[in-house]
């Protein structure tokens, strides 16, 4: 394992804290319990914003803290859940007295420790509302499972709930953006290579030269099937077709078509990707009305990609073009 | 539990020869932190196999910051605050499914031992009982889902059966730990329904639950520590 | 090679459709010759902007194409300059009839093919002045080298030269802003691995799996020494030092600080080393006024970073804090 | 050239002979096309061990144009037209550092040949030295930098020595290539000065350098193309 760390033990609080560093105009790092709020505190009076999870898909989700986005990030361990202490310190510190609003990427870790924490902020008098982002069509029968899992489309809910609660909304009404956002949002992802949690040492599964994985978890879970590696427009062809078929997206649709990388996939992969992608969608007649091409959601150093389409609506464009300012995305001030 | 009335007399007759106070939790405790950081990486290839690869490092976190507050634990502590503690530690400590999951397990646990200074086997099966009704009420798995549960409803069902023979605490706990044991193998041919295992469908068919070995780790521990302090 | 590629021919031409489908709103593609320029064209009156090179450094240079930075990039093949007929046909739709500025790498092929493109252009009566970056300081004894190589200071000297021409400076006033700016700009990088030349399909060169490359050019090209692996912090010492010497900078010193990405290093390393660079920088008494920190200078999907330190005085401050809209550096707008 | 009076007298006598017209040029370029395909892998591995592993690529693409552009060379052609055909597509397609510097070389030569459609030794001796001091020009690269030139100037001087001794054209370019191949090998144990692999200093060592070996094998093709063709 090749790493530009030092203690893996330490991997996150010194990540977190040149995170910290570097972006002191926009956040601020609370060292313990660890979480990132914004530099300018919670807003009176608008809906506080809080996500987080596992650490190693950096900037999500402390990259996303600012202006227009979230109020507040909680980083766990790497792949691993916050504990609710954190989050409920994170919860407590975006009260603007319009409530919070938890995002939360749907994984039992997750899902338990900020249900826990939830519970606990509003015994402080502070009414959460949670919404579980669950947008990875990999997993088939999620009656049988844990539940789709939640991956880049954590990106999309985070936006425009954020925008919301810029403009105002209330608690309900941002929940419901939110909610709204994930039910139109769809994503798959593929590995080439695996990621290396810093304190296992070893890759969190191993892939012959010449395979790859389809349908890939953001933590190295594995995914739907594993194959040759082949040409990328055919491996778009394979991660699109069951984005498309399972909202179903259909001619006329508008959309937001994002394309990831998952950390180790340099930019001028993702646009040979994008390029196919949006030839695909055109040639259904649907519209890419919004494009994010970047590695957003990633999987610590794990070559691939995801791609994330969302049907969006007047207000959801609305939203999403709002002005954000934030340590990864930045637009409109 | 239902135990027969003539089993209930042979066990009160059992118990009154024995039972375990608060130096069992505490060795139970110590013997744990050993267990779970001596078998750190071994939970973590499982949870590699079939989830992403942490849950040695969780518990082991979470114990070993049980342990920092146990060193300062109140020499006056029933079994009952000691193993709240152990609950509220973790819960703020391990994180993942794990975390929420067992330290809601001790939550409930502890409190159904209450302030009662000495456990016959009664309160241990009912301590076990609350555990993993604790687990199931957050977690919802059923057995079979190729969870801890697979670990911990064998765990619970022969305690009880194990007390309603008038067993020993320390022999009611054995039995647990050896239910326990057995639970944990047999998660190895399911497919999981619950947590990140679930994602893999057949894929995970082989390879043994992560939680489920460390509950029957953890369960082996108190049988241990019962012998060790009888 | 496990890529996410088509034909390795097709890699370039693919990745810039790609690029250019993805921002529309931004930068408009010529497919041949190959170019890309802002959306809304040349803005008459002010002094056109114009870099290129080799590919695989994505987002550099087409990343940066757009209002307050470069108003067109020229991508040759992977790590190959491009010849002069591009450069040339991006340098007229360039011109506003202000003139036009060549920001180049200090590489023989990308400053041969410039110097070329650059006669030719003037013979078409747009005046061009070149301004060469040359901020790696991995290459001693320039004396009896090509010199020092341009690397990721590049995007500072592109980012102060396209404010000044967008506030209206003219050619050799923006010429004079690059050329300050490269003068108070210094860098060097570390490899942990090497990326790969699609066409070539084996790595540029091997690093056994417990040695890096300190002073790593964005080809590949070896750099100062081969050690083993240490912690992040050591080797952001040994990146650090020969900076900081270089200029010198020193105490009082006001500076932007650059932690960047070399393609497959993730960010929640890139912030580690973010944190001991500016905890080094804070010990020396020299303050980092701005901060960068991401993948913008690239060698394909190498593992690595470098750091750049540029030294600021009001002017580079204010120019670096103007309004940008590029696809991969925007604020202000 | 300063070829003495005598050599002058004596090589006008032999090159009236012979001489080269528009057929050497188009074998020339076929073969060249051929040998840099056969090498490019080889070439790129050059370039890999001391520079950015591109100039079997970089060639290739260049002398593939060329090909197709003398497909339709039209009939009449001069040398020194189709020379400088050579020149501007290898200009407009290979790019990196050779691209310039090759395109200078033909541009030059071309330019030194003129509008001759037949050349004799001293005109191939003028083309060669044209061509050479178009790279320098350009690289401002000397003899024992480690570039194309250490192939580029012992070939000039081998070519000037033969055509004053009265050689053909097909010896004079012979000579010239014999010496670019031993410039080549001869790149291997120097430093480099010039271009990608002077970032290296000492560790150039050993490794020859891409585009001597490129410009030998050019030359080859010259040579062996006069072979064909006379
Ligand atoms: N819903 C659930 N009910 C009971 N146990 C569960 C549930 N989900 C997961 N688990 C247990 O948690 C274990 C994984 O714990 P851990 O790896 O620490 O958390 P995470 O999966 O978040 O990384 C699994 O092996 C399983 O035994
Ligand atoms: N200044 C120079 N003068 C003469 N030849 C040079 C000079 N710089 C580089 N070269 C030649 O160019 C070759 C490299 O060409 P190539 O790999 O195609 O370009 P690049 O170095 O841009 O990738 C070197 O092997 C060397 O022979
Ligand atoms: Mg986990
Ligand atoms: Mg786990
Ligand atoms: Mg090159
Ligand atoms: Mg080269």
């Amino acid at each position: 394992m090749k790493k530009l760390i030092n203690d893996p033990k330490n991997v996150v609080d010194e990540s977190v804290a040149g995170f910290g560093l570097a972006h002191p105009d926009i956040v601020t790092v609370s060292a313990d319990p660890l979480f990132v709020a914004r530099a300018q505190g919670a807003s009176q009076g608008k809906v506080g914003i809080v996500s987080g999870g596992g650490s190693g898909h950096e900037p999500l989700h402390a990259g996303f803290v600012g202006f227009g986005m979230l109020s507040a990030a909680v980083p766990g361990p790497v792949f691993t859940s916050p504990t609710p202490d954190p989050i409920v310190a994170a919860t407590l510190a975006s009260d603007g007295g319009a409530g919070v609003l938890h995002i939360v990427k749907n994984y039992t870790g997750d899902v338990l420790n900020f249900e826990t924490a939830a519970d606990l902020a509003d015994a402080e008098g502070v009414r959460v509302v949670s919404v579980i982002v669950d947008d990875d069509v990999a997993v088939k029968d999620s009656l049988y499972t844990a539940g789709r899992r939640g991956v880049a489309g954590t990106v999309v809910v985070e936006k425009v709930a954020g925008a919301a609660a810029e403009r105002g909304d209330d608690l309900d009404a941002v929940a419901a953006i939110a909610t709204r956002a994930n039910a139109n949002t769809r994503s798959m992802g593929v590995a080439l290579t695996s990621g290396t949690v810093p304190h296992a040492g070893e890759p969190s599964f191993v892939l012959p030269e010449d395979e790859i994985e389809i349908g890939i978890g953001i933590h190295g879970e594995p995914g739907r099937e594993r194959i040759k590696l082949e040409p990328a427009d055919g491996i778009v062809d394979r991660l699109l077709a069951p984005i498309l078929e399972d909202l179903p997206f259909a001619s006329g649709d508008k959309v937001l078509l994002f394309v990831n990388g998952m950390g180790g996939t340099p930019l001028v992969e993702q646009y040979i990707v994008y390029r196919h992608a949006a030839e695909v969608l055109a040639e259904k007649g649907i519209e890419v009305a919004r494009s994010l091409v970047g590695s957003f959601v990633t999987s610590l150093e794990m070559q691939g990609v995801s791609l994330t389409v969302t049907r969006l609506d007047d207000e959801l464009t609305e939203l999403w073009d709002a002005p954000v300012e934030t340590a990864a995305l930045r637009w409109g001030r | 539990m239902t135990a027969p009335e003539a089993g209930s007399t042979t066990h009160e007759r059992n118990t009154r020869q024995m039972s375990l106070g608060i130096n069992w939790v505490t060795t139970w405790v110590a013997k744990t932190v050993d267990v779970v950081s001596t078998n750190r990486l071994r939970l973590v290839d499982l949870d590699r196999e079939i989830g992403d690869g942490d849950h040695g490092e969780n518990l082991d976190r979470g114990f070993t910051a049980v342990a920092t507050k146990f060193a300062s634990l109140p020499d006056d502590s029933t079994p009952g605050a000691a193993l709240k503690l152990v609950a509220t530690t973790l819960i703020s400590t391990v994180g993942g499914a794990s975390g929420p999951l067992l330290g809601t397990a001790y939550l409930k646990g502890a409190q159904a031992v209450g302030d009662a200074t000495e456990l016959d086997s009664d309160a241990v099966v009912a301590f076990l009982t609350a555990a993993r009704d604790g687990v199931v009420l957050r977690g919802k798995a059923e057995v079979g889902d190729k969870t801890m549960i697979d670990a911990w409803t064998p765990a619970v069902d022969a305690a009880t059966a194990a007390a309603a023979d008038g067993k020993s605490p320390v022999e009611v706990l054995r039995a647990a730990a050896d239910a326990a044991a057995q639970g944990a193998v047999a998660t190895e041919p399911l497919v999981a329904h619950k947590g990140r295992a679930s994602y893999l469908g057949d894929r995970a068919i082989g390879h043994r639950d992560p939680g489920a070995e460390s509950s029957s780790l953890i369960l082996a521990a108190a049988a241990d520590a019962a012998d060790e302090v009888k």
